[in-house]
């Protein structure tokens, strides 16, 4: 298929599908990594997470529209607020949902699952009540798009390196708050023994709430990031739970680093996948290796052996 | 009787004739990410001779056992039951072949009343169609009856094993190993939380039962110990640090130290 | 095996033993009886054709529910791609009755007469291979629950041979399904596409359409469901019955009971992708046609839930529960349809948190101690055969 | 058919039992219907003589569209259209001195749903015409319904042709109407010789590119360079953007929907891909769907349809601005919302050159209607049950409507079985 091609396009090609595939990666990671705090750390399956996800997204939606009417001359700036509301507002919204429904149900988790299928319908649906069924057109600063050309033939997404930024910058933060700060000590104290954490003087609760609160505030900066490469409607966040779910599970769950190894061996994948091959066989065939993989090693990709 | 206290370094093999043993551990090693809970561990059970394992906590002892059931598999060495080599069995195939294992905590089914948890257990109908078409006949009412008066629970049949005191649920686990009549039994501390009373009958118990099998034990009880045990094997730190009648081990220079030191 | 050691209590046994285990107890036949009357009596009597072809409808889903009680309740295994089966078997029993609507005579528009029209559309010219078996209806009635018990056979051996258990197999459940579905919608030359098989007109000659066949097959759907609701209660009440249920609690201690567990969950999770499989071929018969919007993860996770509801250990409860969220959809979604999604979502919800044992967790606690508390001296037998527990993880 | 109804008219009396336990069943919505025909005068009985929802006063007529769930992006315009144009029937005196009755079903993006639904409304309500169905899905569902039962179906969207009823008329544009002339254009107009076609996964854009290409490779004698389908809701297409980089075609050919829609152009905006250089041509975007694109996002992209909110003529200036009166101004008006408005008066002429309610003869007299005051500008009825119509091009504006800059001289005539093209 490249038989037409001058050597610097095909160069500058594969440049920019790289670029795409580190961009799908972030994506990815960004998706995946709130459910990987929930899923992993605490043991929810939150179905809701693309709910939370599109929360964040509205929010940034809300902002957009305030600050296009009352405050138009800062409105270059309105996406960095809106990325703190929509962690805030997701958070809240987290918190809130662990005290009413979660903290009933830490020991069966698979009623976490049904429940939390219950919430994502009554936020569909309160979407829809409030926003209406449309989808929303959330409008963009204008430094935010486009794309900056490198070469004559390589361009660089703007909003790419954008969600890429902000997924580093998530990353870390969560990594150095887990394993680095005395909150993220008591989170995995309180997830490998919560009965002796709370003996040692731990709040359990507390840390079960924020936990929860923090996975789902990230879910709603990831909304809010996506706002710039998709829809926002109140169905849009059910489009993520499956790929959301396989990423966490792939990557092994309990681990983050076993999260972004996955994240990046399926954007990689998939996106090489859909350079050669049409975009509906190359989605197939990468969640087909990704479920034949898991069968041949449960666990995922990184999780320690241990004694039973 | 072979007495004799092999050394963990002995080369593989090196027992004259391995059909005198019913169990056979030899240069037995697991490492979990390079950690070796149990290390070039090896070890010879007689048939109807009760083994008591002892040692302090993390020295591999319910790692062993869990070894020999196939619950976990080895990193090398062999497990040798009457001639058959265990570590490529499955567990259902273990359990077959004639190894019975009691856990640590009691692990009956809680749902399922006492007659359902023995019948369950009963070495018939193993397989999906077997199960499918189990019938309840008289042998399998007569025998769970039986195990039910030898474990105490016979006024407790119909009751559901969750509302069970700890030590009848321990019991109950005792026959439901019973009613398979295991040649090696395996018991990973029979006796932990139970009251005097109960203590002093399960040690009735197991005395009652061993008849005809051998019986593999990990307690920290040492009174118990002392009841039961016609040999004692110590480890520590994933190894056999000593071997004997209690009496001997008791006064080996090693144990008192690691023991002391602790 | 033998037992070396005879009692010398044998006789005493007989005496004792009350738990004959019969394979139903009184309340569980009344129970049935209840079930059947209302599913082939009153409801044929109450409802019209249309109403009644509804009801028709839901049943097929309890197919569904009626397997994830044995599959979920029972064994512990939560699959959310039960739709894949439903899907499965209502698309072996649509492409039959596709090729019968499909004759030279029907099609003679097409550029390839004989062939489905979607098939046309697409430039295929000549059936493909697995299309053939769909010619005869013998085959076709034996691939309705073959191929999906072969596909839940192949997932589940692998899975369960790796000791893949509760939330991945769930989750890897849900991904399988959304695979299908794309599948299915991308290959629309072969499938039909996202419109699924539609246009289904005679099964060997028997005009589906008309009422009085939508009437028959009603009432063949409610005696299959009765039929796997007795299979369902022979496996519950067998040793197998038990040893999900010990497995679902202890699964290490029956496997050091001698049994291969894995082999216990391909069979519970291969019989409910059976069910699932006759539900949705009667489903096709009734409706008239299958879309890849049956196979998908929402529907999955729905028919979960009519389980949940309905109360996950009880097979009755299964039915009612379906019937019992169908209609609130039906008749919510008609008076109020924007409410209907907060309707069901709080329905997820309280059936988790308020009444994990659903309909028949209901019926248990609060209305047959009361209706037998009068019936005098009947108190006793009445005590259910369901476990008390807390449901199953 | 003959035959069924022998059989319906044999189960007569028991269903009528079944109708009187009904009665005394509270909580099952829908069973008040009786056919009221029974007791009305003379002329009811000579316009209606197939037990119709038509009293001396009112005709009952059937709105199915999905009120919930995810097609209810799409399909709440389309109410809105019907709503608007019944009450406007009812203000200028009914059909046939009757006032129109709406019952209104929801479909909830459930395709069995819609056949329930049509059942219903046919077979309880009585309903003498139903206008709905959105997706190709909802409609092959509902088909066989209405023919078994010979009711009378309004369809609205475009659609990928390949279908005639008897029992359905075909509002929307078929894929050949839509596509084959605004081709035309582009390859005249931009001097296009090669295509990129970029599509969601189902029949609809394939069987629309099906015709495209074969359009393209036989007619203009141009090269198709990539043709790309994606999952309905996938969101990430960089790839495919690459892709279309590396292969410079002259024009994209976009038919991607729903949420993908508003990925794909937020993504191509985002690479760079300046569509006021680059030709984008799509068959899937009309103003409901830049609602959630952003107009900024997709200016300058061509869209082909019959019709535009923009269009100037009085004939839609009355519409629009009577369309915003009832359902406020930040409305947008698509082309699916126009021809779904047409539904309703096709129909009104049709009873009224019948003179009769009688699906049959509404059915025998629809051919040859002749609609002047539609929005799009002129409709006629061709005996295929699809509308004679123009096809138009416009570019998106940044503002979120468009701006047309080329049509179609003729009424193009509809071909749902094109012969070259399949």
């Amino acid at each position: 298929m490249f038989g037409d091609y001058s050597l610097a396009d095909l160069s500058s090609i594969f440049v920019m599908q790289g670029f795409a595939g580190l961009i799908l990666f972030s994506v990815y990671v960004l998706m995946a990594l709130g459910l990987a705090i929930i899923f992993g750390q605490m043991g929810v399956i939150n179905m809701a997470h693309g709910e939370f996800m599109i929360l964040g997204a509205y929010v940034t939606y809300l902002c957009s529209t305030f600050f296009q009417t009352y405050l138009p001359s800062l409105f270059g700036g309105y996406f960095f607020v809106a990325m703190a509301l929509a962690f805030l507002a997701s958070g809240a919204m987290g918190m809130l949902v662990e005290w009413a429904l979660i903290r009933h149900l830490y020991k069966r988790p698979l009623d976490t699952l049904l429940a939390t299928w219950g919430l994502s319908l009554i936020l569909q649906q309160a979407y829809r009540t409030i926003f209406g069924p449309r989808e929303v057109g959330v409008e963009l600063p204008s430094w935010m798009m486009g794309s900056i050309p490198v070469t004559d033939s390589i361009e660089v997404q703007i909003n790419g390196l954008f969600v890429i930024a902000v997924t580093t910058v998530i990353t870390l933060g969560v990594a150095v708050l887990i394993y680095r700060s005395r909150f993220g000590a008591q989170i995995r104290a309180v997830m490998s023994n919560r009965s002796m954490a709370g003996a040692v003087g731990i709040d359990t609760e507390k840390v079960d709430r924020t936990t929860f609160g923090l996975g789902c505030g990230i879910a709603g900066i990831a909304g809010s990031a996506f706002t710039m490469i998709g829809s926002t409607g109140p169905t849009s966040g059910q489009l993520y739970i499956v790929d959301t779910f396989l990423i966490v599970v792939f990557g092994g769950a309990a681990s983050l680093l076993g999260t972004i190894a996955s994240a990046f061996s399926i954007s990689q994948t998939q996106s090489t996948l859909e350079f050669f091959l049409s975009g509906s066989m190359a989605k197939v065939l990468t969640l087909l290796a990704v479920v034949a993989i898991l069968m041949l090693r449960p666990q995922g990709l990184f999780t320690l052996k241990v004694r039973r | 009787m072979n007495a004799a206290i092999l050394p963990s370094s002995a080369p593989i093999g090196t027992p004259a004739d391995e059909k005198n043993f019913l169990l056979a551990v030899e240069a037995l090693t697991v490492s979990f990410d390079g950690f070796k809970a149990v290390n070039d561990v090896s070890f010879y059970v007689d048939p109807d001779e009760i083994r008591v394992i002892i040692g302090p906590n993390g020295a591999g002892k319910t790692t062993v056992l869990d070894l020999i059931c196939g619950r976990t598999r080895a990193s090398s060495g062999s497990i040798k039951y009457k001639g058959q080599e265990l570590t490529k069995l499955s567990e259902s195939a273990i359990v077959q072949a004639g190894v019975g294992r009691k856990f640590q905590t009691p692990s009956i089914y809680d749902d399922l009343t006492v007659f359902e948890n023995l019948e369950i257990s009963f070495p018939r109908g193993r397989s999906v169609f077997g199960a499918l078409t189990f019938k309840r006949d008289a042998e399998v009412r007569d025998r769970i009856h039986e195990i039910a008066q030898t474990i105490f629970l016979k006024d407790q049949l119909d009751e559901r094993a969750e509302f069970l005191s700890h030590g009848q649920k321990q019991w109950l686990e005792i026959g439901m190993l019973l009613i398979q009549d295991p040649e090696l039994l395996m018991l990973d501390e029979p006796v932990a939380g139970m009251s005097v009373g109960e203590r002093i009958k399960t040690a009735e118990l197991l005395n009652q039962i061993i008849k005809g099998r051998s019986v593999l034990v990990i307690e920290h009880d040492m009174k118990f110990v002392e009841d039961i045990a016609h040999r004692v094997t110590v480890l520590h730190q994933g190894k056999v640090l000593s071997e004997g009648s209690m009496e001997r081990v008791k006064n080996d220079p090693k144990v008192i130290e690691v023991y002391l030191g602790h | 095996m033998t037992n070396p050691k005879t009692s010398p209590m044998q006789s005493l046994s007989k005496a004792v033993t009350v738990n004959d285990n019969p394979f139903m107890k009184p309340i569980e036949w009344v129970s049935l009886l209840l079930l059947a009357g209302v599913i082939l009596v009153v409801l044929p009597l109450m409802l019209d054709g249309f109403r009644l072809n509804l009801v028709g409808k839901y049943l097929t889903y309890a197919f569904v529910a009626l397997g994830l009680v044995i599959c979920w309740g029972y064994a512990g295994i939560l699959s959310l791609g039960q739709g894949v089966f439903f899907g499965l078997g209502g698309y072996c029993m649509a492409m039959y009755l596709k090729l019968e609507a499909s004759s030279v005579e029907n099609t003679k528009i097409q550029s390839t007469p004989g062939i489905p029209d979607f098939m046309d559309w697409n430039q295929i010219t000549a059936l493909p291979w697995f299309w053939q078996p769909f010619h005869s209806l013998p085959l076709t009635l034996l691939l309705v629950v073959a191929v999906p018990v072969a596909f839940a056979f192949i997932i589940s051996v692998a899975m369960f041979k790796r000791r893949v258990g509760g939330t991945y197999f769930a989750i890897i459940t849900q991904a399988i399904a959304a695979i299908l579905t794309i599948l299915i919608v991308g290959q629309q030359g072969y499938t039909g596409g996202i419109n699924g098989i539609t246009d289904l007109r005679t099964l060997h000659g028997w005009d589906i359409r008309q009422d009085s066949a939508k009437f028959i097959l009603y009432f063949v759907n409610g005696g299959l469901l009765i039929g796997c609701i007795l299979m369902a209660q022979y496996v519950k009440k067998s040793k197998l019955g038990r040893i999900l249920v010990a497995m679902r609690e202890k699964e290490d201690r029956v496997r050091f009971s001698g049994y291969s567990v894995a082999g216990f969950k391909v069979f519970a999770f291969c019989l409910a992708a059976a069910f699932a499989a006759i539900g949705g071929a009667m489903f096709t018969l009734q409706v008239g046609f299958m879309s890849p919007s049956f196979v998908g993860i929402v529907p999955s996770v729905e028919m979960v839930i009519y389980t949940a509801v309905g109360g996950r250990l009880s097979l009755f409860g299964a039915v009612w529960g379906t019937l019992l969220v169908n209609w609130a959809k039906t008749s919510f979604s008609e008076s109020f349809p924007d409410m209907w999604l907060f309707g069901l979502g709080a329905l997820f919800i309280a059936v988790v948190l308020i009444f994990p044992n659903g309909l028949a967790g209901i019926w248990r606690e609060h209305i047959e101690p009361r209706l037998f508390r009068k019936a005098k001296g009947l108190a006793p037998a009445a005590s259910p055969a369901l476990p008390h527990g807390t449901p199953a993880e | 058919m003959a035959d069924d109804k022998g059989k319906d008219r044999e189960k007569g009396l028991d269903s009528a039992l079944r109708r009187k336990l009904l009665m005394g069943l509270a909580g099952l919505p829908a069973l008040a219907m009786m056919p009221r025909g029974a007791f009305a005068a003379a002329p009811t009985s000579a316009v209606n003589t197939t037990g119709l929802a038509v009293t001396d006063t009112e005709v009952t007529v059937g709105i199915l569209h999905s009120a919930t769930g995810t097609m209810a992006i799409s399909e709440t315009g389309s109410i809105q259209a019907e709503k608007l144009a019944i009450a406007q029937i009812n203000e200028m005196g009914g059909v046939l001195g009757r006032k129109i009755k709406i019952i209104q079903e929801d479909g909830a993006s459930d395709w069995p749903t819609f056949a329930e639904k049509a059942k219903k409304l046919l077979v309880n309500d009585h309903c003498a015409a139903v206008m709905g169905c959105w997706t190709s899905a909802s409609r092959k569902a509902a088909l066989p319904v209405f023919e078994q039962y010979n009711g009378l179906l309004y369809y609205p969207t475009f659609y990928e042709g390949l279908e005639q009823s008897k029992n359905v008329i075909y509002t929307g544009q078929e894929a050949t109407q839509q596509i084959l002339a605004s081709l035309d254009w582009v390859a005249k107009e931009k001097g296009a010789k090669s295509f990129f076609m970029v599509g969601s996964d189902y029949i609809w854009p394939r069987t629309s590119n099906k015709i495209a290409r074969k359009h393209i490779e036989n007619v203009l004698k141009g090269t198709v360079a990539g043709e790309e389908y994606f999952p309905l809701g996938h969101t990430q297409f960089n790839s495919v953007i690459n892709k279309i980089k590396l292969k410079k075609p002259d024009v994209i050919f976009a038919d991607v929907v729903g949420g993908s829609n508003v990925a794909f152009y937020k993504q191509l905006k985002a690479a760079g891909i300046d569509l006021s250089k680059q030709t984008l041509l799509t068959i899937s975007v009309t103003e409901d769907e830049i609602d959630g694109i952003g107009g900024d996002n997709i200016a300058g992209a061509y869209s082909c349809m019959k019709y535009f909110q923009s269009l100037k003529n009085p004939n839609n200036e009355k519409f629009v601005a009577a369309f915003k009166k009832m359902w406020g101004d930040k409305t947008v008006i698509g082309d699916v919302t126009q021809a779904a408005y047409l539904g309703p008066f096709l129909w009104k002429m049709a009873v009224e050159k019948a003179g009769s309610f009688d699906v049959d003869k509404v059915v025998e007299a629809s051919p040859g209607i002749e609609f002047k005051e539609a929005p799009e500008g002129y409709v006629k009825i061709h005996p295929n049950h699809h509308l004679w119509s123009k096809t138009r091009v416009a570019k998106a504006l940044p503002n979120g409507q468009f701006e047309v800059v080329y049509e179609s001289p003729e009424l193009i005539e509809p071909n749902p079985f094109p012969k070259g093209y399949q």
